[in-house]
């Protein structure tokens, strides 16, 4: 494929008119229809064309796949062949469309004028001057700060900043250095294995959130969930989860256990297990541990369990259970964990896997992650401090935004840089407190490569041409402002004939480069890389002292944790209306931050959900509204990070608090920074409704979510229904079919009549993780406006797809645990929406859906009544309205628009429909190609997302496929099936070690 | 020939020439019904009697038939029903859209429209019924003496007849017990 | 009525759709030649920014609909012709030479002056190239943005020549114009005579 | 009854009396009128608001789909009820007591009427397409489902609307003709043509009671239909707290007492208005009072089963509701009709408290609001409190668009209303004086005939 030829397109052409068509109801006046001037190559209107690039959302670098119709990009896609994601993709990767269409991106150069307006600029002009910037500065202390950039760009930095003596600071606010120091101290290299999720037998996770923002969460969600997941008749059949933490975090919620140890106890915890294991010899230990013998010796379970607030017995058990699994796995240095002292948990982490055999296992160095690569946090110290003293006479800053998570120091110090340039896309709290901005084109529209992880060659182009004409790649600035030949691109290539001189395996280059464009780079083994115990480890222990104690948080101020959000991340995706509207995993708010309190902490501070609360740090001070949740340890607190913009864009400014003001700015003594710190708390007497989607946290026994113990499900046989209906006498039964039978000839007429096929789905519960991916998804493939805060306080969000979350247990001593189950239109056979409309809006299609035609719908707002999901949608206002006070796609935002899918109009009923227009796409597919449409060819938006590919589609009619065999499955279950709704939906109960967690007094 | 005045024709539609005869008013009942008596006795049948209020009385005292307004009450409903049962059925089938698994074309919601359709249609055909018997078809209207007491606290019998026959009549009437009588 | 009305349509649609395949076997519309256009007022349809004659083009030269149209057969829509696809013929091809339908009428002032005038439509497409400013066509056959209509289902089924059941015969026009209502009902009724399915979810999604 | 009636009650006097409520009205009822026509304002601006900006302007939440316009619906459409009844039903049973309330009953329910069936055209997304409802001969060939409760409702409300308007225009004639007789003026004039040339010839009192029989014999059941029909709007859906069989008979119950109720609230100002003491007696609101206390009772009946069967038939989701109603965050709205439709009307054992017209009236208005609030009650609460998925329910919260429109609707049913009793008969002049003693030279034992 020529990507020349495809930039020379001129015009986006009827792209424009296909968005048109797809905005609102009605039909529209006559319109331009303007032609290509020359056809571009592999184009076809009205068809589809994908390409593969890299996902700049976080340091992970999952593969991406991007749907560009006419011209536009219009949904992202995991690229199944990426080793990183396999395929799959989270929801900040999807929502990078919104970042490429930001409204309030910089549209050309601007700079500072005298009195501190933005005057445009010239490319001409702005390179000039930033070159002339550099004349003066050069060689006196340049700086360029830009996120993690492992590829060409990252290089160009490099060797730019070594060239004019300067310096490249690689920021990321969440850098892991605990988890790098911890690996230094315990193996000698600071470098990041790759854990193996799939093949562990038994995970345990010391407030590593990864499936949250852990390194790589979509494929070590992937990962997770093999190993985690039910499946009848496999051997050792699922692996045991145990969550250690303060806070019950959506890695937490599927775990078979929560310990909520004490804060940055996590340590003595893994010690004491690793303990257990040498002292009974109860795995292969490596020769080498012996020099640990003194440090375990010091961390008995007796001694460490009143510091941890565990039991002894409990630990033991949990270090013979890891032992015994022979495959287990311990994870650690997650920002939740994040204390003074994260590093020395990850070494006692790191021991517990070493002492139990996996290093090497389930732990392998060799593929290791980019973030090695990362700067630190007392990196950025050193800058601030350099600032301050006036040593940086010209900043240069391209993908980060410290003035954001450095509130208060980086802000202050920036006053004292004599020139500041930023090269941000987006007008975000640096680039408005900076001279110059250079506004960059959006990952999307850039040719870059990067190296997620060793042997990983992922490969970025632009997918379509720059949606601003006034941006332009920062690289290509570079090499102009340098006076260097060639464009940014050439420099790429030059990059990767090096590679393919090392990968190319005889291929001629231009095969090489155009293999790598079409699977997204090169994907190769790394060897493996052996570690052996650091020397320092058994030194660094005298024997006796606790020297893994080193802090603890005060006794008596609450501890607070500042939690990466899963959507926002460090607060890059505050912009992003899909992110902002995407309820939290946990706490199911949305638009705002929140304070997680413990239910008995709310008690004795006498504050209810939606109190708003003054947090008092030694550093800051915010006002934050409760949220009481049993899934958080007594005494702590946790506030999510990413709000409190103060810049960014209209959805992201002025929006709740920034966490970051909360926290220290001191490096810790591993280097990087503490995402806990003591606060006081104050009532204010405020009160807000939270803008949250969750109407009761307890499932009350409806039968919503189903729960198995793992040794019932074991026994189950094939043909087996423990949640069929009971109570209905056979022969009652029987009547029921026949008159069940003679109902459905009397349907069998015109379009029913003949066979046709049943769409139908199946929803793993065990595999479901409640991540939200399927939920953005949907919002992308399915056109779903965003509503704002107001309306969400009203429970008037549009997601088709609503991740259910209850809480279980915490009364009379039982364990607190959390249920989820993604809740989307069942698709009834016997669909109480149906009868109800007067119009047939709401019908059922021969092939088994609950059609739902838009056109003919008035708002009688019935079928919403009187369906016992809660699964339809109204659009309350006019929300496609340009320039309407409630308008959710702001130009450019619109050409992200779905042209296959209607825009609703005010009034007008909406849900899922399986995502009909894929299904439609497949059969018009087949028809032409006249065949029939093959199992596993229709792919729902939200089943392609989902990281633990727990749902399935298909055909129940075809017996043969998966669908089908998993509608069999005994662990099957309709939600309310007593309804009598025969929904198309098949849930299969959630699979827990151990007893079951009650769903509710009913349960 | 000339052509009839057009406003000439209407008026003598809606302004027909008044009917000879004599009016009787009335100031009770008992005596409005002896009079009828008197007059059926004397071989009158075709006389109109007013009354502010419906009495039986003057209706058995007139023997008058039952009303024919019933047939077009049931007539009217009969229709209604069967356009309910026809309109629900035929644009079932027309374009046959299942819903809640139920059969296209099912009878027992339709009921509810059938019922609504016959009321519908019943009572629209019974105020018709009236209108065309009592209003409109009524017999000389218009053309009759008329006294406007007649609305309120008397009744009336007006009598037609050839001035050649008005004295037996009048005298009749008196004897009746009329408080007043006079010719048309 | 309006019931009828498009019954009507579809009957006359069909009609044609069984002279076309004919047609097209014996080459019938050899002996065709589009007519000369003096005064472009009285044509039916919108006026284009360019005169582009489908009575010359798919009437006269028989160039068959999927040669401009390419995509129609394997995609929902059909596609509009780049200016590369117009400049591949007529960088030769200079126009006002064809033969003329009922030419012999013409005076020689007035023949000449027609072919001036069709050539020098001509050079507006190479203009419109050479320039890279592609002409905007006015849409005449637009459904509401609620519809869905695969073009290549359709072709599949009815086959390349069954366009004019939609668009009417435009290698007759010399100004193309709405034949069809493309209203619903319209839809619906052509889809119950040929009984395949009249699902809403066909065309409503 | 004749004997109740003083001698000075003539045929005579009750034409003049009547007659005379149609004189020229004084500042105070121009003030009502006013104030009527100024809610009907503030209702049709908050109506186009909401026509602009899309029904979000109102108070709705996820779950709850309907709230105060679906609740003004049934609670108009049950103050259409009585009219029909006192007219129809009491007139098959010859209950002579009804002859001096009829009239505005009837046209309180016509008005009623008018006024419930706006808000469904009010209260749907894309008011308008409302005609899509209705099954006409389109481009699309697509026709309504009438498989649908909302159509039934259409239909049901649509007859009712029909046939009690044409109930009230025939009751009308005679005595428009009786007004056209003694009035002057353009009044003459008006009369004369709405007076359909009525002059009460034995012809047209023969046709007219016979028509007027069958009129009640079909209005009677549509009567009871119309709100069983409503009440199916809830029935047919599975909503815990709608979905239950005794809705039918419940709701008739319901709106008939509501009827009474506004009858009363009516009738005594109009009474004092029109000084017709003499015509509308103390008797006439004790029998009003005693309905209400039937219906009042059968509605109470109603609650308690409701409340038991939840309790006892042991579905979670109907117990939750039930329990979310009495002590859910909507506790004070259910309470509210529990005290005002159950307890409250218990007073009307008492004799003193039937024949106390004024406490009748603040009686009558207690009822309306409690009525009211059962049609929100069953309506938002339902909705809001057990919509199965726990994880879905919701509060909500009436906003300005809502309360705006309601008092819209109050204007547009008391200005049609005030225009009519000033314009027409209010009170049935011919079948008062049926009731009355005929004139007779002998004496003659009446009202045992009649009353």
């Amino acid at each position: 494929m020529d990507r020349r030829r495809f930039l020379k397109v001129v015009g986006v052409t009827s792209g424009g008119a296909a968005a048109l068509s797809a905005c609102g109801i009605g039909p529209e006046p006559t319109e331009q229809l303007i032609p290509y001037l020359v056809a571009p190559e592999n184009q076809v209107p009205g068809t589809a064309t994908w390409y593969a690039t890299t996902c700049r959302e976080c340091a992970a670098g999952c593969g991406l796949h991007a749907k560009v119709r006419e011209g536009r990009v219009i949904k992202l896609e995991g690229n199944p062949e990426s080793p990183i994601n396999g395929g799959r993709l989270c929801s900040r990767g999807q929502a990078a469309l919104q970042g490429l269409y930001d409204p309030d991106r910089v549209t050309e150069p601007m700079a500072r004028g005298q009195s501190g307006e933005w005057q445009k600029l010239t490319w001409d002009e702005g390179i000039a001057r930033l070159a002339a910037k550099i004349k003066d500065a050069r060689g006196r202390g340049i700086v360029f700060v830009t996120g993690l950039e492992t590829g060409s760009f990252g290089q160009l930095v490099d060797t730019w900043m070594r060239e004019i003596g300067g310096r490249h600071v690689t920021y990321e606010p969440f850098a892991f250095e605990a988890l790098r120091e911890g690996n230094r101290l315990a193996f000698g290299t600071s470098a990041i294995p790759l854990y193996d999720f799939a093949n562990a037998k038994y995970i345990v996770s010391f407030g590593a959130d990864f499936m949250e923002t852990w390194l790589s969460p979509v494929g070590y969600q992937n990962g997770f969930t093999r190993a985690h997941a039910f499946q009848a008749g496999r051997d050792a059949s699922m692996a045991r989860f145990v969550y250690v933490g303060p806070r019950l975090s959506l890695t937490g919620m599927s775990a078979d256990e929560w310990i909520a140890a004490a804060p940055g106890t996590e340590g003595l915890m893994a010690l004491a297990m690793a303990h257990v294991i040498a002292s009974g010899r109860l795995a292969a230990v490596p020769a080498d541990a012996a020099r640990l013998r003194d440090l375990l010796a010091a961390h008995a379970p007796g001694t460490v369990a009143d510091a941890v607030g565990v039991e002894a017995r409990q630990i033991e058990r949990l270090a013979r259970e890891f032992a015994a699994s022979k495959g287990g796995l311990a994870v650690a240095g997650g920002m939740t964990a994040q204390y003074p002292n994260g590093a020395e948990i990850v070494v006692a982490v790191n021991v517990l896997n070493y002492v139990a055999g996996q290093v090497g296992k389930t732990v392998r160095f060799g593929p290791n992650h980019a973030l090695e690569g990362a700067g630190s946090f007392r990196q950025m110290a050193d800058l601030v401090a350099d600032m301050n003293a006036g040593r940086v006479p010209l900043l240069l800053v391209h993908g980060a935004n410290p003035v954001h998570s450095l509130p208060g120091t980086f802000s202050q110090a920036l006053g004292r840089v004599g020139y500041k340039v930023s090269f941000s896309s987006y007008l975000d709290e640096t680039a408005a407190a900076s001279d110059l901005v250079l506004p960059d084109l959006h990952p999307l529209e850039q040719w870059n490569d990067s190296q997620p992880r060793a042997g990983v060659y992922a490969l970025q182009q632009p997918v379509m041409q720059p949606v601003l004409p006034g941006t332009m790649h920062t690289g290509d600035v570079l090499l102009r402002t340098t006076g260097k030949p060639g464009t940014f691109r050439d420099y790429v290539q030059t990059r990767w004939r090096e590679l393919h001189g090392r990968l190319g395996r005889g291929l001629a280059f231009e095969d090489f480069w155009t293999d790598a464009l079409q699977h997204g780079g090169i994907y190769r083994d790394p060897p493996p890389q052996a570690v052996r115990l650091s020397l320092e480890l058994g030194k660094s222990a005298p024997g006796g002292a606790k020297p893994l104690l080193g802090w603890r948080p005060s006794p008596e101020e609450p501890l607070l944790v500042a939690l990466p959000s899963i959507a926002l991340h460090d607060g890059r995706g505050a912009n992003k209306s899909w992110l902002q509207e995407l309820p939290d995993p946990v706490s199911k708010i949305t638009w705002h931050a929140w304070v997680e309190v413990h239910p008995e902490t709310a008690a004795k501070w006498q504050v209810v959900s939606g109190d708003v609360v003054l947090l008092k740090s030694p550093f800051g001070a915010v006002r934050a509204p409760v949220w009481v949740s049993p899934g958080i340890r007594r005494g702590v607190l946790a506030v999510p990070i990413g709000q409190g913009h103060k810049a960014y864009g209209r959805y992201a400014k002025d929006r709740s608090f920034n966490a970051f003001e909360l926290l220290g700015d001191v490096p810790t003594a591993y280097g990087g920074r503490a995402f806990t710190v003591s606060v006081a708390v104050a009532r204010t007497g405020d009160h807000r409704r939270l803008a949250t989607i969750e109407g009761d946290a307890r499932e009350q026994g409806r039968g919503v979510i189903e729960v198995l113990p793992l040794e019932r499900a074991e026994r189950l046989k094939p043909g087996q229904h423990p949640f069929a209906e009971h109570g209905v006498p056979s022969y009652a039964e029987r009547a029921l079919e026949e008159w069940a039978e003679a109902q459905h000839k009397k349907a069998s007429l015109g379009d029913y009549a003949g066979e046709h096929p049943r769409w139908a789905m199946a929803i793993d519960l065990t595999k479901c993780t409640g991540c939200s991916a399927c939920v953005t998804a949907c919002y992308a493939e399915n056109n779903l406006a965003t509503v704002g805060e107001e309306l969400v306080v009203r429970r008037r969000q549009m997601s088709w797809m609503r991740i259910e979350r209850y809480y279980t247990g915490g009364d009379h001593g039982r364990p607190v645990g959390a249920v989820v189950t993604p809740m989307l239109c069942q698709q009834c056979g016997n669909a109480p929406c149906e009868p109800v409309c007067p119009v047939y809006a709401a019908y059922h299609t021969p092939d088994g859906l609950n059609g739902q035609v838009y056109n003919r719908c008035v708002g009688t707002r019935y079928c919403a009544n009187n369906c016992p999901y809660k699964v339809r949608y109204f659009n309350w206002h006019n929300f496609a309205e340009p320039g309407g006070e409630w308008e959710s796609w702001p130009d450019p935002l619109n050409m992200l628009l779905n042209p296959d899918v209607t825009v609703r109009e005010k009034g007008v009923m909406e849900k899922c429909t399986f995502c009909v227009q894929r299904i439609r796409a497949a059969q018009n597919r087949a028809r032409l190609e006249d065949r029939n449409v093959q199992d596993g060819e229709i792919t729902p938006a939200c089943a392609q997302a989902c990281p633990s590919e727990a749902i399935v589609f298909g055909d129940l009619h075809d017996t043969s496929s998966r669908v089908a065999q998993l509608a069999r499955d005994p662990r099957g279950y309709h939600v309310l099936a007593g309804l009598n709704t025969k929904p198309a939906i098949t849930y299969l109960a959630r699979v827990v070690h151990g007893d079951v967690a009650e769903t509710g007094p009913h349960g | 020939m000339r052509l009839p005045n057009p406003v000439e024709t209407i008026r003598t539609i809606f302004h027909p020439p008044p009917t000879a005869g004599v009016l009787g008013v009335f100031s009770h009942l008992d005596a409005t019904v002896d009079a009828i008596a008197r007059l059926r006795d004397a071989g009158h049948t075709d006389f109109t009697v007013y009354s502010p209020i419906p009495r039986h009385e003057i209706e058995d005292a007139l023997g008058q038939a039952v009303s024919p307004v019933r047939m077009f009450t049931l007539i009217g409903g009969v229709a209604g029903c069967a356009i309910g049962a026809w309109i629900t059925l035929y644009m079932s089938y027309d374009w046959p859209i299942v819903v809640g698994g139920k059969p296209i074309g099912s009878i027992p919601p339709y009921v509810v429209i059938m019922f609504e359709m016959t009321v519908l249609f019943g009572a629209l055909s019974t105020i018709l019924g009236i209108a065309f018997n009592a209003l409109f078809a009524a017999r000389r209207l218009g053309t009759v003496a008329y006294d406007s007491r007649f609305t309120n606290d008397r009744f009336g019998i007006f009598v037609p007849c050839e001035p050649a026959r008005q004295g037996q009549v009048e005298k009749l009437l008196r004897a009746a017990g009329a408080e007043e009588v006079r010719r048309a | 009525m309006t019931k009828g009305s498009g019954r009507a349509a579809v009957g006359a649609a069909v009609a044609c759709l069984m002279t076309v395949p004919a047609a097209a076997q014996n080459g019938q519309p050899a002996a065709y030649q589009a007519p000369v256009i003096s005064d472009t007022g009285k044509l039916a349809g919108p006026r284009q920014p360019l005169f582009f004659r489908h009575d010359v083009h798919a009437g006269q030269y028989q160039i068959p609909c999927l040669y401009c149209h390419a995509t129609v057969a394997v995609s929902s829509a059909p596609g509009i012709p780049s200016m590369q696809t117009c400049f591949g013929c007529h960088q030769l091809v200079a126009g006002g030479k064809r033969p003329f339908g009922g030419g012999s009428t013409l005076s020689a002032a007035r023949d000449s002056a027609a072919r001036a005038a069709e050539a020098a439509e001509v050079r507006k497409v190479q203009a419109a190239w050479l320039g890279k400013k592609p002409s905007e066509w006015v849409r005449i056959h637009a459904l509401p943005g609620f519809v869905r209509f695969p073009h290549m289902r359709h072709i599949k089924t009815l086959g390349t020549e069954s366009c004019i059941n939609c668009h009417g015969d435009v290698r007759a026009m010399s100004q193309v114009y709405q034949v069809a209502t493309l209203k619903m009902g319209w839809c619906v009724t052509c889809h119950v005579q040929r009984q395949v399915s009249r699902d809403c979810t066909l065309c409503h999604y | 009854m004749a004997e109740t009636q003083a001698p000075r009650v003539t045929y005579d006097f009750v034409t003049r009396a009547i007659a005379r409520t149609l004189g020229h009205p004084g500042k105070g009822y121009f003030a009502l009128l006013g104030l009527a026509v100024a809610l009907l304002g503030v209702g049709i601006v908050c109506l186009l608001f909401l026509l602009r900006y899309g029904l979000g302007l109102a108070g709705y939440s996820h779950p709850v789909y309907w709230a105060v316009y679906i609740t003004c619906f049934v609670f108009w459409v049950g103050i259409a009820h009585s009219g029909t009844l006192i007219s129809a039903i009491l007139f098959l049973f010859r209950s002579g007591w009804r002859t001096a309330v009829y009239r505005t009953a009837e046209a309180m329910t016509v008005f009623a009427v008018m006024t419930a069936g706006l808000f469904p055209l009010i209260h749907i997304g894309r008011q308008w397409y409302f005609y899509w409802l209705i099954p006409y001969p389109n481009e699309r060939g697509l026709w309504p489902n009438f498989k649908s409760p909302l159509i039934w409702d259409e239909f049901a409300i649509g007859t009712y609307f029909t046939v009690s308007t044409v109930f009230l225009i025939m009751g009308l004639i005679p005595d428009i003709a009786a007004v056209r007789d003694v009035a002057t003026g353009w009044r003459k004039k008006l009369y004369a043509i709405t007076g359909l040339g009525w002059r009460g010839t034995n012809e047209q009192w023969r046709h007219y009671t016979r028509g007027y029989l069958y009129l009640a014999a079909l209005a009677t059941p549509l009567v009871l239909s119309v709100h069983s029909v409503v009440s199916w709007d809830f029935a047919m859906a599975i909503v815990p707290g709608w979905h239950a069989t005794i809705f039918a008979p419940y709701f008739v119950a319901g709106a008939i007492y509501s009827g009474v109720a506004m009858v009363i609230t009516l009738l005594v100002p109009i009474r004092k208005l029109f000084r017709l003491e003499e015509l509308i007696t103390g008797h006439h609101f004790e029998n009003l009072a005693k309905l209400c206390l039937l219906t009042g009772m059968i509605v109470a009946y109603a609650y308690c089963t409701e409340n038991f069967v939840a309790w006892f038939g042991g579905n979670p989701h109907e117990r939750a509701a039930f329990y979310y109603r009495a002590f859910g965050p909507f506790w004070w709205a259910s309470w509210t009709m529990y005290v005002c439709n159950a307890f409250l009307p218990q007073l009307l054992w008492f004799k003193q408290i039937r024949t106390n017209i004024l406490a009748l009236f603040v009686m009558s208005i207690f009822v309306n609001v409690g009525m009211w609030f059962e049609r929100y009650v069953i309506i938002v609460v339902s909705l809001a409190g057990e919509p199965y998925e726990r994880f879905a329910n919701a509060t909500y919260n009436p906003t300005w668009a809502d309360w705006g429109i309601m008092a819209g609707s109050f204007g547009w049913f008391f200005m049609w209303f005030l225009l009519f009793v000033k314009n027409f008969p209010a009170v049935s002049i011919s079948e008062v004086k049926e009731v009355l003693p005929a004139p007779r030279r002998a004496p003659h034992r009446e009202g045992a005939v009649h009353a």
